[in-house]
């Protein structure tokens, strides 16, 4: 993907040694940084295990449960990716409001109004996309800054929500059923059971956002708008669409994982997306520490993805490691700051090291 | 399995003694900290090991992810307290498969695998309790609001119900004018009594909900210097009340013994990993001689909830 | 910037709009906040009472107050997600410190202050120094800040704490000529930073931050001393509003401050105050918060379902800085 | 002239692979302006840079009088008597035009800034560059372009400077601008300043500068007194070789115009244009800045769409509300502004190119072929000599020349019908403008209209047939090819005592 590389050409045209160019390539490289953070991850838990220093095996079979939890941020951070790859300051703070009203509609849909699973699943995210409609319209074609804009659709988005069915969850027998779609699937040792929808929402998902991204002419027009929309307007671009569609994908895919979540909880919630810190800030982390840049024109489906399991894995180690309590859940807090904070101020290092244009 | 050797708090499936894991709603508030307290007292009794691990928020997803790393660390018995009772319904299927005994404390999961709940009071109880408390307190009639915390929290909610009725079929002259929402924040709960107050000036009481909104009250009527017009109740941890109580901002805080509901969980789940099916009624220990079991619900009932006054809120040290 | 002009066609040297004293976007909000407390003194015999009055401006205050702080980390085109956890680990330290080491008001402050002081320091030097976007330094320490406070709370809340902070909090004592101490303390300060921003050199610099970080650094701007000011400044508003929520004591609960950041934003963005930089005013801010603060009590004084205030507060938000945009779209079509 | 001011020696400063200085040896004197010039990329800039302590050397010193200043802080830079123009002008659109002046360096009256003093010494100090005294105090957002640029200069003047450092301020001036600017230039060299004057305009060379140092490729290639060169001489120092004459006559075109525009305009901005351009004829449209050239090319490409007039392509009458719509109807534009309106700066040179033919490039409607992409891109890295080691290179890497003949290659991909050129070669070296002053007219060759927006009166000479004359958003006169810069100029400046705006 040369269209982000960042290193100067005369860097590569420049005689380097092997240790060097690998040093350089994990530096610059953001998807290669997380892989080998992944990889040390996984082996430092692996060690500590087999040390009795965990009260559990960190073993595959739990690695593969702990993959239901990344499902909803995956696809949350790769809905953060299309609208900040978009640029002038793109962010989505209202994702998490998405998912909780586009899964109270799903949760009407599927347990109240008893439509047949496939239609409620396409009505769902059609919900999402038009949320998500609303915010690109507000700021592609109104021009508020993104984060403004999603600040007040998340306020409004997050009580419409509450509203809808007067605070209540709903979980009648039709969307209690659908805690199906989320179950385990088993496979032959040593592989371990995989949560069914990691097959069939993550990786279609995953795979066709990364065609859109990286290989369709829409993915080239968001990183040119993401970059220099002036000059993309210049070079017959239609800047004010590319940026609605990229809300829009962002929404597309908080509806999606609003399916998720129904299947998760069994219920539909009406603050599914907004309890606790809520899903819009671990997105961004997650997106942000999978190379995604904040000014726009950068960024991978591939270095999100890497990220997201790196984060899940690493919480669901921290859980094993510090037992008391909440001391894991705290932990989980240390570790995820310390990784966004540290892996950026690498990537300060490389810039500076292996100097970065404009 | 692999066994991982001394693993930190000996976890590890089957060996040595039962072991008993609660996970609360959330970590870090006195309740379940007292809990926790009368869980471990009760461990150390019954020779069982008592495993308390939660998350910092009251989030579904991250209490899941908690019960995971149980299911995970293969503990005998598993005791929830659920935030969202839907959600975790099918999570304890998960650990019943993974062949743990399940059961739930102080919030239901009704529609869920689990052997047993462990209930601190009937709704009725709390519900009637409260509005009682502070009808005494306003004279048996007047308007009075609720401050309760989460929208989606069943139990409040279900507590709510039961005032409601229990007002309208016992004190004709009372009146519920109003039901707000703070989350579980106490700074919010004090604006908003404050804003209610101010809304209804002939209002004299205030309930607050949860132990975050209890005080919150309190605090409300004490800065509003409405002490003596304005009466509340509350579901607070009795430190937590202390003060109010005594300066009179508060009139009651309704609650039951926490730690002996945590003792009596510890006891539950000893039970259930050895089989032992509960009596109509079960002599736990001194203070708690005679705990009802409902066969048709599967439900210990720990007994009436207590009225926390300035006599005896010293009494507890959470 | 130059590109902002690209546009503009020789507009003939007179008729030039000279800077004013009072910037649209604020005019607007006074317009949009006072129509507001009039309607509402219309419509409720009960808005308009002192109880109702000091209870909005005293739960706006510690937002308006963050919000002096945020306006200038904004105007250097800056974010600080972090200000909700700065907030709970100031909050726990001087809880405890009040309640079991009796420490007395004045030295409480000071601790509030320098506790919230190093903690914006942390977030400055890693923005200045550090080369890393303000929003992923922030939310790091977001994470990290929350549990540091949470480590320090270990498995208590801290009850019980005595009133001493009760002269700034939302009793009577908390009460000078009618109107919380709270709220003269963010006037205060508000005045102060105003006149700070608009007249002093290193104030004005503040916006060349924003507008073009290196050009001003070209231009001889201590681009890292001024970025670096900024958030120490907010971590030492936090470290007041801190104060404020102790205020007359009771109970600080683990989860203090989770939401604040995106509360002091609302207010900030809503008072004008480009996100992307270079422009807004904390007068603005200070409007921004008591629009929010008015319109939250509003939805109880009218006794609406609470959960309508976040519906209200985004329409707002989407209004106040929707006549901003048109303003300036107007400004630059000139 | 003076003692030595300025002292660098051995300076060397390399950006990642780049080797932007390679150990060069530089002085100023007191009371002269020294032109430096060299191709694009020749690192005068980054000298700049150095001894104005916005970047911090590798090696080498830098003396003023006698005292060696550590880089690395434009602050200690500034204290020690330098004062810069940057190439491209930094303003901060929310300050007042005084704060702008004075940024960083403001009056002080113990502590406090003195406003008022402030606003007399900006009053001045417009007034000397021949702008209105009364904007001292209007946001730099609400100035035209031009005068924003001319406040960057005025900056410049506001502190008596030992030093001080032009670098390419003429790049977007009008020559009666240049003239302004020139005089203020000498008085200060009378007042014993050191001037050093970045320029690619060599013919300034001769009417501002005592003395010229010519780089190439991060070195000094010659240091000579400029009596003693000719403009040809300069040239074929910067570019190392001998220079052939670029000057075609070509034959007078024929046939049905390409492009037919009549009555148009847009209020505010021109109005009644009317023009036509036929196969293979290349016109320009010359006027001082703010005249409404560069509001004409916006409208012709419709980024800022006429409200009234036509436009007909090949006797078509087309309709011109977007860029898109003007590339349909093939009409391709190459914007004035490099850096904001040319590049996508980490991306790499194919990125670029590439960009304005997505559509071009899709297999089934949405997948972009990249094998295609790259083909193009690799053609034209051979046929303009782009230099870059492949296409896969961030074009913020390339110099300023080369970066706009990455630009215009992408206006070439699909050979237009009609081709707008803002500015060609703005900031441009002579060796990279000769090169694309060729590509330029091989494209008309080819048959298709040029229409050249300039405000470098010799390139527009040089390369138009002919020359419309804009003033005040209305062409007010025209000129076949031959006619007198001295004509053209005065045509464009029209009478006396009115401003360039
Ligand atoms: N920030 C930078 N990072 C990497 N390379 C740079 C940077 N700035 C300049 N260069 C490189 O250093 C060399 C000198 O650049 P410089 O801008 O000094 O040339 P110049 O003589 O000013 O060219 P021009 O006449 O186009 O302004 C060029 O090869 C350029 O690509
Ligand atoms: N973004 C940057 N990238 C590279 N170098 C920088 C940057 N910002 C500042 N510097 C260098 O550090 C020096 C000091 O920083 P600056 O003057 O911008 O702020 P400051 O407050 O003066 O910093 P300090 O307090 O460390 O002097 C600058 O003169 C410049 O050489
Ligand atoms: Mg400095
Ligand atoms: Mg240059």
């Amino acid at each position: 993907m040369t269209e982000i590389e960042t290193v100067p050409a005369a860097e590569r045209a420049r005689g380097e040694g092997i240790a060097a160019r690998v040093l350089r390539i994990a530096l610059t490289e953001r998807v290669v940084l997380l892989a080998v953070l992944l990889v040390v991850v996984v082996v430092w838990f692996r060690v500590l295990g087999a040390g009795g220093y965990l009260v559990a095996p960190y073993d595959v079979r739990y690695l593969g449960n702990a993959l239901e939890s990344m499902v909803p941020f995956a696809l949350l951070a790769v809905a953060e990716l299309f609208v900040i790859v978009s640029g002038r300051g793109g962010i989505d703070l209202s994702v998490g409001a998405i998912v909780s009203l586009a899964g109270m509609a799903f949760g009407f849909m599927v347990g109240v109004w008893e439509w047949p699973l496939l239609p409620s699943i396409v009505g769902c995210i059609v919900v999402g996309a038009l949320l998500g409609a609303v915010n690109g319209a507000l700021v592609a074609y109104v021009r508020f800054p993104a984060l403004i804009a999603t600040l007040a659709t998340y306020y409004a988005y997050s009580s419409l929500a509450l509203i809808s069915n007067g605070n209540a969850p709903i979980s009648t027998p039709p969307v209690v059923a659908l805690h199906s779609l989320t179950r385990n699937v088993n496979f032959p040792e040593p592989l371990p059971p995989v949560p069914l929808h990691v097959f069939t929402i993550l990786l279609p998902c995953a795979l066709l956002a990364w065609v859109v991204v990286s290989r369709s002419t829409y993915g080239r027009s968001l990183y040119a708008v993401g970059t220099n929309d002036v000059a993309a307007a210049y070079a017959t671009q239609s800047v004010a669409r590319t940026r609605f569609t990229a809300f829009v994908m962002s929404g597309l895919l908080s509806g999606v994982v609003a399916v998720v979540t129904v299947g998760q909880f069994a219920s539909a919630r009406p603050d599914a997306g907004i309890v606790g810190n809520g899903m819009a800030l671990p997105a961004i982390t997650v997106a942000v520490l999978g190379g995604v840049a904040i000014q726009g024109g950068i960024g991978r489906v591939g270095g999100v993805l890497v990220a997201a399991l790196l984060v899940t894995w690493l919480n669901a180690g921290m859980l094993l490691a510090f037992p008391e309590g909440a001391e894991g859940s705290r932990y989980q807090l240390l570790a995820l700051g310390l990784v966004l904070v540290l892996s950026a101020l690498l990537n300060t290092v490389a810039l500076r090291r292996y100097g970065r244009l404009s | 399995t692999q066994q991982n050797p001394g693993g930190g708090g000996g976890g590890g499936g089957g060996e040595d003694q039962v072991s008993v894991a609660f996970v609360p709603k959330l970590q870090g508030i006195p309740y379940f900290e007292a809990m926790n307290t009368g869980g471990q007292k009760g461990a150390q009794e019954l020779g069982i090991e008592w495993i308390y691990r939660g998350s910092s928020t009251a989030d579904p997803g991250a209490q899941t992810e908690i019960v995971n790393s149980l299911i995970q660390q293969r503990v005998d018995v598993l005791v929830v307290a659920p935030n969202d009772p839907d959600s975790m319904a099918p999570v304890l299927q998960e650990a019943a498969d993974a062949g743990i005994k399940v059961m739930t404390s102080d919030t239901d999961a009704p529609n869920s695998v689990r052997e047993a709940f462990v209930n601190q009071a009937s709704p009725e109880g709390v519900g009637t309790a409260l509005t009682d408390a502070l009808l005494e307190a306003m004279g048996g009639q007047g308007k009075y609001a609720i401050v309760s915390c989460g929208q989606t929290a069943a139990n409040l909610n279900s507590w709510i119900e039961v005032q409601k009725r229990v007002t309208a079929e016992k004190y004709p002259n009372a009146e519920i004018v109003d039901i707000v929402y703070a989350g579980e924040d106490e700074a919010q709960s004090v604006t908003m009594a404050k804003d209610l107050m101010n809304a209804h000036p002939d209002l004299t009481g205030l309930v607050g909900e949860c132990t975050a909104s209890a005080p919150g009250v309190a605090k409300a009527v004490t800065e509003a210097g409405k002490i003596g017009q304005v009466f509340t109740v509350g579901l607070g941890t009795p430190q937590s009340m202390k003060q109010y109580l005594e300066n009179g901002s508060s009139s009651a805080a309704i609650l039951w013994d926490v730690e002996q509901l945590g003792y009596l969980t510890a006891w539950a789940g000893k039970q259930l990993a050895s089989g032992t099916p509960f009596q109509a009624t079960n002599n736990v220990n001194a203070e708690l001689s005679a705990v009802t079991w409902d066969e048709s619900s599967k439900e210990l009932l720990l007994g009436d909830p207590l009225r926390i006054t300035t006599e005896n809120v010293d009494q507890y040290d959470y | 910037m130059t590109s902002t002009a690209t546009t503009a066609a020789a507009a003939p040297t007179r008729r030039r709009p000279r800077v004013r004293a009072i910037e649209g976007q604020e005019i607007a909000l006074i317009g949009v906040v006072g129509l507001l407390w009039v309607v509402l003194s219309l419509v409720t015999d009960t808005f308009l009472t002192t109880g109702n009055l000091q209870n909005i401006l005293f739960t706006v205050a510690p937002i308006a107050l963050i919000g002096i702080g945020m306006t200038a980390v904004i105007v250097t085109a800056g974010i600080d997600v972090s200000v909700g956890s700065q907030a709970a680990v100031v909050m726990v330290i001087v809880a405890l410190l009040v309640r079991d080491s009796g420490l007395p008001f004045l030295p409480a402050v000071a601790v509030a202050v320098v506790v919230g002081l190093v903690l914006g320091a942390v977030n400055g030097l890693l923005v200045a120094y550090g080369g890393i976007h303000p929003i992923i330094v922030t939310f790091g320490t977001l994470n990290i800040y929350r549990f540091v406070s949470l480590q320090i709370f270990g498995t208590e809340q801290v009850a019980g704490v005595p009133p001493t902070l009760a002269p700034i909090g939302g009793g009577a004592e908390g009460k000078l000529l009618g109107v919380p101490t709270a709220w003269w303390l963010t006037l205060v300060l508000a005045a102060g930073m105003w006149c700070y921003m608009r007249f002093w050199a290193t104030g004005r610099h503040l916006y060349a931050v924003g507008g073009d970080a290196f050009a001003a650094r070209l231009a001889g701007v201590r681009v890292r001393r001024r970025q670096i000011s900024a958030y120490v400044l907010t971590g030492a508003c936090v470290g007041l509003a801190a104060c404020i929520l102790i205020g007359s004591g009771g109970l600080v609960q683990q989860n203090v401050g989770t939401g604040l950041e995106l509360r002091v934003i609302a207010a900030v963005v809503i008072g004008g105050t480009s996100i992307i930089g270079g422009r807004g005013t904390v007068l603005g801010t200070v409007l921004g918060a008591l629009l929010v603060g008015t319109v939250s009590s509003a939805v109880t004084l009218l006794s609406w379902p609470s959960e309508l205030a976040q519906l209200f507060i985004g329409l707002f938000i989407l209004v106040a800085v929707g006549v901003d945009l048109l303003r300036e779209r107007r400004r630059s079509a000139r | 002239m003076g003692e030595t001011l300025l002292r660098l020696r051995g300076v060397q400063k390399r950006y990642g692979g780049v080797r932007a200085l390679r150990g060069v040896d530089f002085d100023v004197l007191a009371g002269e302006v020294h032109a430096l010039v060299g191709e694009n990329g020749a690192g005068k800039s980054t000298l700049i840079k150095i001894v104005s302590g916005a970047e911090v050397a590798d090696e080498g010193t830098v003396e003023i009088d006698g005292a060696p200043i550590t880089g690395g802080s434009t602050q200690a830079a500034m204290e020690a008597g330098i004062a810069t123009v940057y190439q491209e002008p930094h303003l901060f659109g929310e300050l007042t035009v005084a704060e702008n002046v004075f940024l960083g360096r403001e009056l002080r009256t113990n502590g406090r800034v003195d406003w008022a003093a402030q606003r007399t010494r900006v009053g001045e100090l417009l007034a000397q560059i021949g702008l209105d005294p009364a904007i001292g105090d209007v946001r730099v957002a609400d100035l035209p372009v031009a005068e924003q640029q001319l406040v960057s200069i005025a900056k410049a003047f506001a502190h008596s400077a030992k030093v001080l450092i032009l670098d390419e301020p003429s790049a977007i001036l009008t020559d009666r601008e240049i003239e302004v600017l020139f005089g203020v230039v000498r008085n200060l060299r009378a007042a014993g300043v050191g001037i050093i004057y970045i320029s690619h305009r060599l013919d300034e060379l001769s009417q501002i500068s005592d003395r010229v140092t010519v780089m190439r490729d991060g070195e000094v290639v010659a240091t000579k007194p400029t009596s003693e060169l000719t403009v040809r001489q300069v040239a074929e120092l910067m570019v190392g070789h001998a220079l052939g004459s670029a000057t075609a006559d070509r034959p007078a075109p024929t046939g049905d115009p390409v492009l037919a525009v009549s009555g148009l305009g847009r209020s505010g901005a021109f109005t009644g244009l009317d023009l036509t351009v036929r196969p293979a004829e290349v016109v320009a449209l010359y006027g001082l800045i703010g005249s409404g050239t560069d509001a004409i090319a916006r409208a012709l490409y419709g980024v800022a769409p006429a409200d009234a007039g036509t436009v007909r392509v090949d006797g078509r009458q087309v309709r011109l509300h977007s860029p898109q719509d003007a590339a349909a109807a093939g009409i391709a534009m190459l914007p004035g502004n490099r850096k904001q309106q040319g590049v996508f700066a980490n991306k790499s040179i194919a990125f670029n190119i590439s960009s304005a033919h997505l559509r071009h490039l899709a297999k089934l409607g949405f997948w972009f072929d990249r094998r295609k992409e790259r083909s193009i891109a690799e053609d034209f890295l051979r046929r303009i000599a782009i230099k870059a080691p492949d296409v896969g290179t961030a074009v913020g890497a390339l110099s300023g020349g080369n970066q706009q003949k990455v630009v215009l290659a992408r206006q070439l991909v699909r050979a237009p019908r009609v081709l707008v050129l803002e500015e060609p070669t703005q900031g441009v070296d002579v060796g990279a403008k000769e090169e694309i002053h060729r590509l330029v007219l091989e494209l008309a060759d080819g048959g298709s209209a040029v229409l050249v927006i300039s405000t470098d009166l010799p390139e527009v000479l040089q390369l138009a047939d002919r020359v419309l004359v804009v003033r005040k958003g209305a062409v007010v006169r025209e000129f076949e090819r031959g006619a007198s810069q001295a004509d053209v100029l005065a045509a464009a400046a029209g009478d006396e005592g009115e401003t360039a705006a």
